[in-house]
């Protein structure tokens, strides 16, 4: 009743081909926009802006880089944080060299390092497939943390073997650092990975992106269609370590402050994919939704025994939390393998035709 | 669709319990320490006992003496599992709640917050590790590391070594967790290797690699060295000395930090570990009136969390009930400074400058012969206590040496220079000066 | 030329001029490759009758080991504790069945991959639980495991040989050996390979899938609590054993997914690899480099056989 | 065995001599140790409907795999517009303008009939990454032309009303349908039909004829195909093709290859 397209006709190709088609749709993006936009920081506290708003939106860029390449391209990787620790390492390195430099402008650069590590690491994709792949990208992930330990060139020679970010400023005001405001750090973030959606639903809906679609559902005859699997895989490689990249200096930049490798281990990697497979994979808003699930959950664990006025010790909540998660991944496998995703569409599509359930 | 509506019910009211009534509001005349502490993951069996003790001291003290100076201590956990992320996690959630100190037990998480400590005006007492800079009271105000710092420490067990055996032209193995917290000390190991005429060889062992030394423990074959030093947590210190039995090392010439040397390391290697040895700089056992008061008036009466009696007692229970100890005489000493009842972070602040642990004090808690006295100033954020040494009979340890002092003399100048190299790159740093 | 040196002569060198030192490098790397070995048999007997790539085969070796160590702690003798933890492993094998796997049949491989690692986390939070999560020793001497060492002392250096290891690298044969008979002269066995081979086949002609997974399962099972003793008596059982367990994977990519002699094979090139690579090179790369060795070693060797030691080329078709 | 038919006299009864668009000299192929395909040669003139067929086993589908570059005979060169070569990526025979389907059909599961088609046009889009980040200018008229073109064929194939269904959900005749499409988007000039009719009912497959026949017609494209039903072979092809165990068996018109003793041996079965 609500939810209908009846009377909203498309008299053009582009217009048939817009993310959002439906005019409902459209209005509940600009109510979202509106509530990420103005309501949160006015109304949000720190701690809900910290601790939940930022790592929910640095998470959902890691995860949509890691769907482009597992959810898009059909190629798993297990070395997301990796990945994201060559972009968080990256952006250190440049903001030493460039101080001047607005950090945005860096950790969107720091971006294309990560890219050019995925492809190197992407390389025998082109020969293997499946867990064999998966392998190999947990060799990614164990030579990138040995690097990011036992090359000190990376951290600047700290004693302390962590990169600490400094206080760098932007548009004239303080972005990074202790000093920077959360507001403004979410902003930056929220402004970062909303863009970096977009521009990665334009690829998948575009010619690239079929290309990697055609190579995820069968690559044999996406070759004999004309799609060069080196190209095809390698470019999924470079687009997805591109987005962990920035993910990753985000994570760190407007995050952590501070980071050693631990933050870029594989249990990281496992959190991205768990968003990705629980949001659903092929699917971007899939990956808000998986990141919001997987982030908010153990938070909402962690508060409620307080809320509730229950005397549970840490510990137990934590355990709890891992057998919640771990309970929770095997049970949306089973109910709904395609995620969260698919149960918002099918939502959808049931209220397209409610009250008529049978139409 | 009744499936997704139910799921969807379910985490609406979950998240509205959360979010409505998350911010509880604390009751009048209470003062709020956060515990960030780690009950779970490989580091388990360190962070265990620590956050047992440093729970009990403050409620023996709320049950006893009805709090400090008349105000309840308030302590809430929040479990790292000893990850520098979840670390700061804790911490923002906890922030916002009043919290006076943060003590986060963890080199890689006390990096992440002493940038924050400023801005939130919440100091971070880092007991015996973090970053030895910090002990450079002009250049980091909001950051403690009493009683001594991880360098200090060091050069007190390499004076130990020079007056055992003596030091120069010898070989002294380093092995350490390969994290921040390890690879803290290396620059004045290797310093003083310089000055003194030792030779250094160094064994990282990666946090995957803790219980699976046999590499590392060749390697020590391998170089031959004349002592070992190490800088171990949790499940690695175990299978070290294990590890070293096993390639007979002579374990009397095997010392480990204070982080290295705890019941819980040793109790699973038992005899094999005979001879090992191990800094520490807090007292070992129940012979003292304050824990004989933790028994009485917490542990007898179902207040704490350890599992058993027995563990009362421990060098990492005692460990975590004397940072309580810090708190709360650096609390007294807040209170007594400002003349108010609650204080705030920064008032405890300046409580742990004015901070002054002497032995007749000690004798006053019920704590005579736990440690050496320690004296802050807005100079010394490390107290320059000293440790002793201990050594593992079989069955428990054994305190086998005087406090040993620190060579502040030697190391003072180079964590000045430490803390200046820290300082570098930030020029919106905010530094204090002493008069 | 220094670098070629150290890198090309400097190593052998080395090996040659401390034989005694070299031997006992060899030693740990055969005792190190056993386990690893352990590990991957039991991802691969899952493997071979399920198709489920089993990520959570470490933990059950942690899980098995804690559980064991557990009861003996809660005041269990330790012969009752055994077979308790037996009947643990069965249950748990009869539970992932009924509640994991018998709702994921016929789901792509990686949903069931996937699925491993849920189940993964939640053994984490489930053992930590019960257990508590600091490390325990292992009751070896109450299983009757061998202590002490013997000390050889060929060219004139010493070798020491612990017994404990010993007894790890005879458990390792009598437990393969026993799979292969196992899999070789009862019925149960030549069903299992009927259904390695073909499920479809194998359900046509009366072979209960459900049962057969459970079997599996439990074979993994008591597989991971036998390296679980053997890992748990040479350092503390806790559960950073899981990652250790992780370098099965590399193992599992030499052998072939399938093989059990490729795992065996698989796990002996590794943990000789390993220790050889780290002890004589490692120091040139800043050491730690065990780490990734076996993932790298792995990686490269799919470049050249992607199909593993012991599989066959397969050819694609459409 | 049959006399070897020479190219050139199998067309001698056409007024002109036909342009040959695809000629295969003694190709071989084996895998380890097994024989797919054993020395055969045969031609396909432009504009023709060609068929292949033989018994199951024959290396029908080999043969296919062959001529668009999955697999490389190991003995044997094929010409294909005039160039020659022994081994080819596939998608430089997509470049060079052979579309095929499949046997059992290899849509992309994953995606919609329109993307599905669209996925054809693959080789026909060149407009760079950056324009296809912004989704804007150039790339989106590049995106609009190509889907106007494939909206033709969707018109043509009668596949309107499952524009926007997930291939996965389509019933087998109209995946099929679907794969024509795909293989029409890419403008081929030889397409190559694996069993295009193999499980379809009679009106179906009256149906998929008349497409066959149609593509032949309004754009001229070339024909391969592989097909069981006999009649549908015998109406729809110019020139057949006989495979047996690999072995070329006859090649000629309908007409002719029916009345081959040979190839009424190796349908029947015979004792040797």
């Amino acid at each position: 009743m609500f939810y209908r397209e009846v009377g909203q006709f498309k008299t053009n190709y582009t217009a048939d081909s817009q993310v959002f088609p439906i005019l409902q749709d459209k209005v509940g993006i600009i109510a979202m926009l509106v509530i990420a936009y103005v309501i949160i920081p006015m109304a949000g506290n720190d701690f809900f802006i910290t601790t939940v708003m930022i790592p929910f939106l640095v998470f959902t860029l890691a995860t949509i880089g890691l769907n482009i390449l597992v959810g898009y391209t059909g190629q798993l990787s297990l070395g997301t944080g990796a990945f994201m620790g060559v972009g968080a390492y990256s952006c250190y390195k440049l903001t030493t060299f460039f101080p001047d430099v607005n950090i945005i402008i860096l950790v969107l650069l720091s971006g294309f390092f990560a890219a050019g590590v995925g492809i190197i690491f992407g390389l025998p994709s082109l020969r293997i497939k499946g867990f064999y792949l998966a392998v190999t990208t947990l060799a990614a992930q164990f030579f990138l943390e040995w690097a990011f330990i036992r090359i000190p060139w990376l951290y600047n020679y700290n004693d302390s073997g962590a990169i600490e970010v400094p206080q760098r400023e932007g548009f004239g005001v303080i972005l990074t650092g202790a000093a920077a405001q959360p507001v403004t750090r979410y902003l930056v973030v929220l402004s970062i990975v909303l863009v970096m959606t977009w521009i990665a639903s334009n690829i998948i809906r575009g010619r690239i992106g079929r290309s990697w679609m055609m190579i995820r559902d069968m690559d044999i005859a996406a070759e004999l269609m004309g799609v060069r699997p080196l190209y095809a895989k390698l470019s999924a490689f470079a687009v997805s370590s591109f987005y962990c990249g920035v993910a990753g200096a985000m994570f760190v930049f407007f995050w952590l402050g501070a980071a050693e490798v631990e933050s870029f281990d594989i249990n990281h990697s496992f959190l991205f994919l768990f968003m990705a497979i629980i949001g659903g994979l092929g699917s971007l808003i899939g990956c808000y939704m998986g990141a919001a699930f997987i982030w908010i959950l153990p938070i909402i664990i962690r508060a409620l025994p307080e809320a509730l006025g229950l005397d549970v010790n840490a510990a137990t909540v934590e355990h709890i939390n891992f057998m919640m998660i771990g309970g929770m991944i095997i049970f949306f496998l089973i109910v709904e393998p395609h995620g969260l995703a698919r149960l918002w569409q099918i939502a959808k599509e049931k209220l397209r035709t409610w009250p008529f359930p049978y139409s | 669709m009744k499936k997704l509506l139910m799921t969807g019910v379910a985490f609406a009211t979950l998240a509205g319990a959360t979010f409505t009534t998350a911010p509880v509001a604390l009751a009048e005349d209470t003062m709020f320490v956060p515990s960030l502490s780690y009950r779970t993951g490989p580091f388990a069996s360190g962070g265990t006992p620590l956050a047992n003790g440093f729970a009990d001291y403050f409620n023996m003290l709320n049950a006893r003496d009805g709090g400090i100076g008349g105000v309840k201590i308030v302590v809430e956990e929040c479990e790292t599992g000893y990850n520098a992320q979840k670390g700061v996690e804790c911490y923002e959630s906890t922030k916002g709640k009043g919290a006076l100190v943060y003590n986060p037990y963890s080199t890689g998480i006390t990096l992440q917050l002493i940038p924050k400590a400023p801005v939130d005006k919440i100091p971070v007492l880092s007991m015996g590790y973090g970053l030895s800079a910090a002990a450079i009271g002009e250049k980091f105000p909001w950051t403690f590391t009493y009683p001594t710092s991880y360098w200090s420490q060091l050069s007190s067990i390499l004076k130990y070594i020079d007056a055992n055996g003596g030091l120069k032209g010898k070989k002294v193995g380093f092995i350490y967790l390969d994290v921040g917290y390890g690879k803290e000390p290396i620059p004045l190991l290797e310093q003083l290797a310089k000055d003194q005429g030792f030779e250094v060889a160094k064994f990282p062992v990666g946090v995957k690699e803790m219980q699976n030394q046999g590499s590392q423990w060749l390697n020590v074959r391998k170089e031959r060295p004349d002592y070992m030093i190490m800088w171990g947590w949790g499940a690695m210190n175990a299978t070290a000395v294990k590890e070293a039995a096993k390639i007979k090392y002579p374990l009397d010439q095997f010392i480990g930090n204070w982080w290295a040397g705890a019941h819980a390391d040793l109790r699973s290697v038992g005899e094999a570990g005979k001879g090992y040895k191990a800094a520490n700089f807090s007292g070992v056992g129940t012979d003292f009136p304050a824990l004989q008061d933790v028994i009485k008036h917490v542990v007898d009466k179902g207040g704490s969390q350890v599992a058993s009696k027995d563990l009362v007692g421990d060098v990492l229970y005692n460990r975590g009930l004397f940072n309580s100890v810090l708190i709360a005489e650096g609390i007294r000493a807040a209170q007594e400074k400002t003349g108010k009842k609650v204080i705030t972070g920064a008032d405890l602040r300046d409580g742990f400058e004015l901070f002054d642990l002497s032995e007749a004090r000690l004798k006053e808690l019920g704590l005579e012969g736990f440690t050496a006295p320690i004296k802050g100033s807005c100079k010394d954020h490390e107290g320059a206590g000293s440790v002793f040494i201990q050594q593992w009979d079989g069955k428990d340890w054994v305190k086998i040496s005087d406090p040993i002092a620190p060579d502040t003399a030697v190391v003072r100048p180079l964590l000045e220079a430490a803390a200046e190299k820290y300082l570098s790159d930030k020029p919106e740093w905010k530094t204090q000066t002493c008069s | 030329m220094d670098i070629l040196y150290n890198i090309l002569i400097d190593p052998f060198v080395q090996m040659g001029s401390a034989p005694d030192f070299f031997l006992q490098v060899l030693w740990s790397g055969f005792v190190a490759g056993t386990l690893y070995s352990l590990i991957a048999l039991g991802f691969v007997l899952i493997f071979k009758a399920s198709g489920v790539f089993n990520f959570a085969q470490g933990i059950m070796v942690v899980f098995a080991a804690l559980t064991l160590v557990g009861l003996y702690q809660a005041g269990v003798p330790a012969w009752l504790a055994l077979i308790l933890t037996i009947g643990a492993m069965f249950a748990l094998a009869w539970l992932v069945e009924r509640i994991v796997l018998r709702n994921l049949v016929n789901q792509e491989e990686i949903i069931l991959f996937m699925a491993t690692i849920g189940l993964n986390y939640f053994l984490i939070g489930f053992g930590e639980y019960v257990f508590g999560g600091e490390p325990k020793p292992m009751i070896a001497a109450e299983l009757g495991l061998p202590t002490g060492s013997t000390t050889f002392e060929p060219f004139g250096g010493i070798v020491i040989i612990e017994h404990l290891d010993v007894a790890a690298v005879v458990m390792a044969i009598i437990l393969v050996t026993a799979l292969a008979i196992f899999f070789n002269k009862t019925r149960i066995g030549r069903a299992l390979r009927a259904v390695a081979d073909d499920h479809q086949a194998a359900l046509s002609v009366g072979i209960s899938l459900n049962q057969i997974w459970v079997i599996v399962w439990f074979a993994a099972g008591i597989v991971a609590l036998a390296t679980g003793i053997m890992w748990g008596a040479k350092s503390d059982v806790s559960f950073a054993l899981q990652i250790v367990a992780l370098k099965a994977l590399p193992v599992l990519i030499i052998g072939g997914f399938t093989s059990i002699p490729g795992a065996i094979i698989g796990g002996l090139v590794i943990g000789f690899g390993e220790k050889l690579f780290e002890i004589y090179w490692g120091g040139l790369l800043g050491s730690g480099v065990e780490g990734w060795f076996a993932y790298v070693i792995a990686l490269i060797f799919l470049l050249f056989r992607p199909q593993g030691l012991f599989g066959e080329k397969i050819i694609e078709r459409i | 065995m049959n006399v070897a038919v020479k190219p050139a006299d199998t067309g001698s009864d056409r007024a002109n001599a036909p342009e040959v668009m695809l000629d295969i000299r003694n190709v071989s192929l084996s895998f380890g140790g097994v024989h797919a395909i054993k020395d055969v040669s045969f031609n396909i003139h432009k504009g023709e409907i060609r068929a292949i067929i033989g018994p199951n086993g024959a290396g029908k589908t080999s043969m296919l795999n062959v001529i668009n570059g999955f697999y490389h005979p190991q003995v044997g060169e094929i010409t294909f517009k005039g160039e020659t070569r022994t081994q080819m990526r596939p998608y430089v025979a997509a470049t060079q303008g052979i579309a095929r389907t499949f046997q059992n059909v290899a849509l992309f599961r994953g995606m919609s009939t329109l993307d599905n088609i669209m996925s054809g046009r693959t080789l026909k889009m060149h407009k760079n990454f950056f324009w296809q980040m912004l989704r804007f200018g150039p790339a989106m008229q590049e995106e609009v032309e190509h889907r106007e073109r494939v909206e033709e064929i969707i018109d043509f194939l009668e596949i309107q009303h499952i524009r926007r269904t997930p291939v996965g959900r389509l019933p087998y005749g109209l995946q099929k349908r679907v794969e024509l499409a795909r293989a029409l988007a890419m403008e081929p000039e030889l397409l190559l039909l694996d069993e295009p009719m193999a499980g379809m009912n009679l009106e179906e497959k009256e149906d998929m004829s008349r497409f066959i026949l149609d593509v032949n017609d309004q754009f001229g494209t070339t024909i391969a195909l592989i097909e069981h039903d006999m009649g549908v072979v015998m109406d729809l092809s110019t020139r057949v093709v006989v495979l047996d165990h690999g072995e070329k068996i006859a090649d000629g018109t309908p007409a002719e290859v029916s009345s081959n003793q040979d190839v009424i041996d190796a349908y029947l079965g015979v004792a040797h």
